[in-house]
């Protein structure tokens, strides 16, 4: 058991080495010690509670937005709409956050959590949808659609959610109730928490339920899932329903856990790095885990590196490129550590582009 | 509806297909040629009506379509080549970078498209690196272009850096500029814009009539049938994806020596992924993906236009979706004519046996 | 580049046109070629003979360049030569045929044909010129075609005449042709024989692979038989017989129980049968008491481009029965199959199923009241090429007890029925584990077969079930099919194989253009009947069901 | 394997001698200024830009040090400013009113550290927090007032970030109502990014292509206030014949010098002065918490000093005086 999950680790754990130590000759050609940054950046992801409470927050939409591209890819579509999704969850579950009163915890907390994945699954339904009816390509769908959810939550917190209350001039919804935020216990907020089950679940979705078998002969062999009766079309719609759900709880627990309101502008950025971390763990749930907690940990730690060492934060996106590079690579990591495949392996590449066109 | 490039399922297919010439219209193309007759037609109204807004709309929609036809172009000649390419984003990004950066050094406009065209080969080279000779996943392949350029530019970026002279300035082209509804949309422009035309119809040709393009439709629709032939796909998968790059190079040069006139971080703002989308709606050529983007870039200037006119009394905010919704709604009727097939060696790596 | 396609005819006539010497060819562990060694001469036609994964496609893919050899050495027109690619045996005139055409299916016939030497005109393609040359070619060797056709839009045989053509566009002297009559009707196959021929009357030589004893003996010059990678025996169809060469081929007698027809007259089945009598299980005779299963009656249906695929066709299959659909593929037997299985929507008439209307039923629904299908392409369709043995050996019924309770898989109860199906049906596998796509294609084909066949079925829809796949397979399936109508499940057969359909329907329709166009008794229709039948040219023979 | 970590191994000692040799001891006890940026950056030609130099000058005047972090995420304000805390500085500068909350809650808890929030207005008065604020309305007014004289088409037009952010509508209502102070006859066509918050203001295409679009239809003089946004549109209109623009902010002429062939002023909030001062006021000992109200005004003419006529002034100092007796409406706040 070990030994497989060392041997699958094998080639992303030279990954990341490799990456930092490209990085490394970067931060060194800028003039900045290496040491002094690359302690920085673990110090201020990992260093104290604070830290580690800073990266699990990261790390918790990251998770959530590569849950929602990996299910998505299963099916054989690319969802990059987790952007969308994720602000329509967020900002439907702040709605609900701060728009009923009185409500009891074990009532309020999950119906905004449910209100935000219902939002997000609406949201990523309609790529879904589109496709299965017309042949819609998801990629283009969804990229409106992130546009079009940008705008939509923009105007909902600018407007009709603003906070009115004192002097507030700035387009956000006032703080959600105390029983609809999401706690946070020590160093460890309830919302990773939830990510990490999600995770889980989607694995066992996808592994142990007829539902999973469907999704992933739908993935796998369009044609093939047809003629074995499952419909295709429902398949592609209610994966992107599910991608989107978990992409809108992602954005829900932003809100409920860590913002504690829904603002516009501030969760930039969030959906698409689900890209980044679905790719990092190659598409496996479970994998999507520490990918996002990699991820995390590099953001919560880029500020205090910034402030000790003077590097510029970006250097984290160019580590994060060459990372996922040698992962999708894995040829040139083998070969620089001489790592032997074994002969009977099958071959593990992966595939996404061949659902591409189809 | 006025779908572009709604025309027979796949035009250049058809037309490849035909060479004996037009056999009969398919529905779906008297449907786009009717669709152009009533957009033309309302526009010389509008024109009638207000001259100076109707040439207004039309030039932004001319500006935005440029910058988006040069990348679906770049992306075009991947896909019809069996690769994907969603790191035109990227592309765009670093070239505008290197363009901005190369002609404020240099002082000199051109040596500044020579560079960001130079990059955007390199990161075309660097894609088929990876997806044709690593055999790495296209998908991937083109999120680390899209992420490494994106932090690259950013880290690199030189604070306080001005490019130190105008940028590119329009060019009258004699007596059509002065040609009522589209004499200044399309004859003062600036340079790059009349590059960008040229190209749009010199890669329509040569991707439907020359050998190169059949050759390039053979590798994207059968590599295995084009290796017995004597055709080496990799080393073409090689070329076309690296000078495709190039495309989207000019593209990057075009944003930030003409079209902006400086550089700042990640001011693409997303456009490479909606020249993906103008690629696959404008179906995956040239002609195609320029109506398209001018399709695409007329929704955005009308957009502008609505709101510089107050036209509706409803927030910016939905104003500005309209491109995107329409973009869905299109797409989606679009696909209701006639589906598009894909090339069949899409996204697969090709290996030789 | 362009080659000229004017002088096919070389000035100084080489001995040997093509040759390998000693080839040795390992993949991995398995010796697909073991020192192997032919000879083509001008003129002749050499027919490689063997069965699936005999070898034969390696040797020619040898010889073509697609692989180099481990050791050995390949010959072109006397001189010995290093081939690295396709195009180094291109340029020295060696041309072939793939049995998977290597055609651009969107692009033109023209263009099919002059891709990778096309005639220029400043980078053009000088369309004006390579339809004109395509036109003297075809006229000069009888391949009609049209040339603006998109090759998608052809039949198969016209597909072929397109990849024969692609080859004498090229100048070549030899031709290699990998089981170029598989997907032909007898009269195809006549005049795809004639057309070789009269090649190596303008001094082209043939390289000929097929497993159909029949053809060999009627077109060979040369025979070479080959059995696991090496050559058993090299003779001529004067100094042998069908008989022989099927021994040779699979190494032992085969026997295929029920075979009708006379021992000389057909393929491999015939040359190999022991018994013409049918089997007396099913007497046709009682056939007609027996219930309907399957009843179509005024179905139509379009196929992918929107054409009438499937015109008013009505048919019935009555329980324990074998009802077998001969045509010439393209004739609208995909659309029908995909139509009754709730795969394709029909635009008219009715199909009912055990007297339960099934018409507009979906996929899930046709395999829920009963019915067993083996998709034509069962790579594409019949299997998930990913997923182990024992995901595919239920993909029919995953989420029916015992493999899935309450929308759980349950892996066990899959595990132990793939084994079942691995053991029953005789699938080589190493372990139930294994991707389907490490199987051979028989032992895909057994799996699909096994999966179909463990469940309660009324129906049986089997589309070419043995295609491309070896004797002993075939036999196997053949077997399990009898044995199934014999236990009383309705058959549908639908096969481009006229030996299959002949060897194992009680009744044949034929089909013609989306309709049947005759129903003829196998133990009284002769090979060239059906085949007329099959290419159109009696409508009027007597038909309906 | 054993290569890789030799060669590893070989990096990390060459990384920890340059480490040693990089790291000096700077503990002093200096006064220390720590600024955190909003999700742009110290160069963004723009308010963070500005508060920055304002840092810097201060630092400069006093002997001071000052260092900066740029925030990458809104969600990373509050830790942002801890960095600082934890570092011991005197003064902590955030700007942008995004940073408010996060400035109050810093402010309430560290008592002994001085905060400036620009662009923050305080609704309760904090003793060792300052509020800079700056009458965006009036600065607009001046711009609009200068513009509707300059105009010849009577057509202005403006290209703004977002109406998000409450100062841009400020901008964008006082340069309209400004423009019809002085020239009844004028139209105005104003634009905002209609793209989210995170696009807003790093669109120069936008800003660019919307820009020509005014122009095309008659504008000839334009405001350009959104960021990189706004700094397309000023570039845009540089290209155009006979057509100014009117810069945000700062003094874009040095900012934006491709800017320079159309720039006739900017719309200033002086943000730099308005730090320093109040760095100053920190170390000094002056510090009052509350809102500060900063300066506005039009930044020097430059190039097209001769354009501005001396009734133009006349006018402009009119309506300046006008605006600080608070007898001129300026359209903001609305109502």
């Amino acid at each position: 058991m070990t030994r497989t999950v060392l041997r699958a680790a094998a080639v992303p754990l030279a990954s990341v080495v490799l990456g930092l130590l490209l990085g490394a000759v970067l931060i060194t050609v800028q003039g900045h010690s290496v040491l002094s940054a690359y302690g920085a950046l673990v110090l201020g992801g990992a260093g104290d509670a604070d830290a580690l409470l800073r990266t699990l927050q990261k790390a918790t939409p990251l998770v959530f937005g590569g849950l929602a591209v990996a299910f998505a890819f299963k099916a054989g579509l690319f969802n990059i709409g987790g952007q969308g999704q994720l602000l329509v969850g967020a900002a439907f579950a702040a709605g609900v956050g701060f728009g009923l009163e009185g409500v009891p915890l074990v009532v309020h907390l999950p119906l905004a959590l449910l209100v935000g994945g219902a939002a997000g699954a609406a949201w990523g339904a309609i790529a879904g949808v589109l496709k299965a009816t017309s042949g819609a390509h998801e990629v283009i769908v969804t990229i409106m659609l992130n546009f079009v959810a940008g705008n939509l939550t923009d105007w909902l917190a600018a407007n009709p959610w603003q906070d009115r209350s004192g002097s507030n001039i700035i387009a956000r919804t006032p703080l959600v109730e105390p029983s609809a935020e999401i706690p946070t216990w020590g160093w460890l907020p309830a919302g990773f928490v939830l990510a990490v089950m999600a995770a889980f679940a989607c694995w066992f979705i996808l592994e142990r339920t007829t539902y999973g078998f469907e999704v992933r002969s739908v993935g796998a062999n369009r044609h093939a899932a047809r003629y074995a009766g499952i419909s295709v079309g429902w398949i592609m719609a209610s994966t992107m329903a599910v991608a989107g759900l978990l992409a809108g709880l992602g954005g829900a627990i932003e809100s409920l856990g860590v913002d504690g309101r829904f603002e516009a502008g501030v969760n930039v950025g969030l959906g698409f790095e689900g890209i980044t971390i679905a790719l990092l763990a190659r598409t496996n749930p479970i994998a999507v885990i520490p990918a996002g907690l990699l991820v995390g940990l590099m953001e919560a730690g880029a500020a205090k590196m910034q402030f000790e060492s003077g590097v510029a934060p970006e250097i984290i996106d160019v580590i994060q490129a060459l990372i996922l590079l040698f992962v999708a690579a894995p040829l040139i990591v083998r070969w620089l550590l001489r790592l032997r495949d074994r002969p009977d392996a099958p071959d593990r590449r992966l595939t996404l582009g061949a659902g591409w066109g189809r | 509806m006025t779908a572009p490039g709604g025309a027979a399922t796949r035009p250049d297919l058809a037309l490849a297909s035909r060479d004996a010439g037009l056999r009969g219209w398919s529905p779906q193309r008297m449907w786009s040629v009717a669709g152009a007759v009533v957009l033309v037609a309302l526009v010389w109204g509008f024109y009638a009506w207000d001259g100076a807004q109707t040439t207004a709309v039309l030039g932004g929609t001319v500006r935005a379509a440029t910058l988006l036809v040069l990348g679906a172009m770049c992306g075009m000649i991947g896909e019809r080549s069996g690769i994907v390419n969603i790191g035109i984003e990227g592309q765009f990004l670093m070239s505008a970078f290197t363009a901005f950066t190369v002609a404020s050094m240099s002082g000199s406009l051109f040596l500044g498209v020579v560079a960001g065209v130079s990059t955007g080969l390199a990161m075309g080279w660097m894609l088929a690196a990876m997806s044709v000779g690593l055999r790495t996943d296209q998908i991937i392949a083109g999120t680390v272009l899209n992420i490494a350029a994106l932090g690259l530019t950013s880290f690199f970026y030189d604070r306080g850096r001005s490019l130190g002279q105008p940028k590119y300035q329009s060019i009258e082209l004699g007596p059509l500029a002065d040609l009522p509804v589209v004499g200044t949309a399309l004859f003062n422009r600036p340079p790059l814009t009349y590059l960008a035309l040229v190209l749009v119809v010199v890669l329509h040709v040569l991707l439907l009539r020359s050998v190169w393009g059949m050759r390039t439709t053979a590798i994207g629709e059968h590599p295995g049938a084009a290796a017995t032939v004597g055709i080496d796909v990799i080393r073409l998968r090689y070329w076309n994806v690296t000078l495709a790059g190039g495309l989207a190079g000019l593209g990057g040069a075009y944003l930030a020596l003409e079209s902006v006139g400086t550089f700042t971080r990640a001011m693409s703002g997303g456009r490479g992924f909606l020249a993906l989308a103008v690629m696959i709606f404008g179906r995956r050529t040239p002609l195609g993906a320029y109506a398209a983007a001018l399709f695409f870039g007329f929704t955005t200037a009308l957009q502008g236009q609505f709101q510089l006119n107050d036209t509706f009394d409803i927030p910016a905010q939905f104003v500005g979706m309209l491109p995107f919704v329409v973009t869905i709604i299109v797409v989606a009727a679009a696909g209701l004519f006639g589906r598009m097939r894909d090339p069949a060696a899409l996204g697969q790596p090709y290996e030789v046996r | 580049m362009a080659a000229a396609a004017e002088t096919v005819v070389s000035q100084a006539e080489p001995e040997v046109l093509l040759a390998g010497h000693g080839i040795t060819k390992r993949f991995g562990p398995v010796v697909a070629n073991d020192d192997v060694s032919v000879e083509l001469r001008p003129g002749r036609i050499l027919a490689l003979l063997g069965e699936n994964g005999a070898g034969k496609s390696t040797l020619v893919n040898v010889l073509f360049g697609l692989h180099r050899p481990d050791a050995g050495q390949v010959v072109i027109a006397d001189e010995n030569v290093e081939l690295s690619s396709p195009h180094d045996a291109i340029a020295r005139g060696v041309g072939m045929v793939h049995q998977h055409f290597q055609l651009v299916p969107p692009m033109s016939v023209v263009r099919n044909i002059v891709l990778g030497a096309e005639p220029r005109k400043l980078g053009m393609i000088d369309v004006a010129q390579a339809r004109r040359r395509v036109m003297d070619l075809a006229d000069r060797f009888g391949l009609h075609v049209d040339p603006d056709a998109a090759v998608e839009d052809l039949p198969v045989g016209a597909q072929q005449r397109v990849e024969i053509l692609k080859a004498l566009y090229r100048d070549a002297r030899v031709l290699i042709a990998d089981e170029p009559t598989a997907v032909l009707t007898p009269q195809e196959t006549d005049h795809l024989l004639g057309v070789l021929r009269g090649l190596t009357a303008q001094g082209v030589g043939i390289v000929f692979i097929t497993h159909k004893l029949r053809e060999v003996m009627a077109a060979a010059d040369d025979i070479v038989v080959l059995r696991e990678g090496k050559v058993v025996g090299t003779t001529t169809p004067a100094q042998t017989s069908e008989a022989a060469l099927a021994e040779l081929m699979v190494g032992r007698a085969v026997d295929l129980h029920g075979d009708r027809f006379e021992s000389g007259a057909t393929g491999v089945g015939s040359a190999v049968s022991t018994t013409a009598a049918p089997s007396d299980e099913a007497p046709i005779a009682e056939a007609g008491e027996r219930p309907v299963v399957l009843d179509i009656a005024g179905l139509c249906t379009d196929d992918d481009r929107g054409q009438r695929a499937v015109d008013e066709l009505s048919l019935t299959v009555r329980a324990g029965e074998i009802v077998g659909v001969a045509g010439v593929e393209g004739n609208g037997q995909r659309e029908l199959v995909e139509a009754i299985t709730g795969l394709r929507h029909a635009t008219a008439g009715t199909v009912s199923i055990s007297d339960r209307d099934a018409s507009g039923a979906r996929p899930r629904q046709v395999t829920v009241i009963g019915v067993g299908h083996i998709p034509e392409d069962r790579a594409k369709h019949g299997l998930i090429g990913s997923y182990s043995v024992a995901d595919n050996s239920v993909l029919n019924r995953y989420f029916k007890r015992p493999f899935a309770a309450g929308g759980m898989l349950r892996r066990d109860r899959i595990d132990s029925h793939a084994r079942d199906v691995v053991a029953t049906f005789d699938v080589r596998t190493p372990d139930v584990e294994s991707p389907a796509d490490s199987l051979s294609g028989g032992n895909k084909q057994k799996l699909i077969v096994g999966r179909e066949f463990s469940d309660e079925i009324d129906l049986l829809i089997a589309a070419q079930p043995t295609r491309g796949i070896d004797i002993g397979a075939i036999e196997f399936i053949w077997r399990r099919i009898r044995e199934r109508r014999d236990e009383g499940t309705a058959v549908l057969l639908v096969s481009a194989e006229l030996d299959e359909v002949l060897a194992l329907s009680d009744r044949v329709a034929v089909m013609y253009e989306g309709r049947i166009v005759a129903t003829v008794d196998p133990r009284s229709a002769t090979r060239e009947e059906i085949g007329l039948l099959m290419a159109g040219a009696a409508p009027g023979a007597a038909g309906g069901s | 394997m054993t290569r890789l970590t030799k060669r590893l191994a070989l990096v990390l000692a060459i990384v920890a001698l340059l480490a040693a040799a990089c790291t000096g001891s700077d503990d002093s006890d200096a006064f220390k200024i720590g600024l955190v940026t909003d999700t742009g950056k110290v160069d963004d030609k723009s308010f963070n830009q500005s508060a920055w130099e304002g840092a810097q000058e201060a630092a400069a005047a006093l002997g001071a040090e000052a260092d900066y972090i740029e925030t990458e995420e809104a969600k990373d304000y509050e830790n942002n400013i801890n960095l600082f805390v934890e570092d011991g500085v005197n003064v902590i500068i955030t700007v942008g009113f995004g940073l408010g909350d996060a400035t109050i809650a810093a402010a309430k808890e560290n008592p002994d550290i001085f905060f400036i929030g620009v662009d923050q207005f305080q609704a309760e008065a904090l003793p060792n927090l300052a509020g800079l604020i700056f009458p965006e309305d009036q600065s607009g007014f001046l711009a609009g007032a200068l513009a509707g004289m300059l105009t010849e088409t009577n057509i202005v037009g403006a290209v703004l970030g977002t109406d998000l952010v409450p100062p841009v509508v400020a901008f964008k209502e006082g340069w309209e109502h400004g423009a019809r102070y002085t020239n009844s006859a004028v139209e105005t066509i104003s634009t905002y990014h209609p793209g989210g918050l995170d696009v807003a203001f790093g669109d120069p295409d936008w800003g660019a292509a919307t820009a020509r679009q005014a122009l095309d239809q008659g504008a000839d003089i334009i405001f350009g206030a959104g960021g990189a946004t706004g700094n397309g549109a000023l570039i845009e209109i540089a290209s155009q014949e006979g057509a100014y623009c009117v810069g945000v902010d700062t003094d874009q002429w040095n900012t934006v010098p491709e800017a320079q062939p159309c720039l006739v002023t900017s719309a200033m909030k002086l943000i730099t002065p308005g730090v320093a001062d109040l760095v100053a006021q920190a170390e000094s000992g002056e510090f009052a918490g509350g809102n500060y109200l900063g300066e506005v005004g039009l930044a020097p003419f430059h190039d097209f000093d001769s354009i501005v006529t001396d009734d133009m002034r006349t006018t402009l100092d009119d309506v300046l005086a006008g605006l600080e007796a608070g007898e001129i409406d300026t359209g903001w706040p609305p109502g």
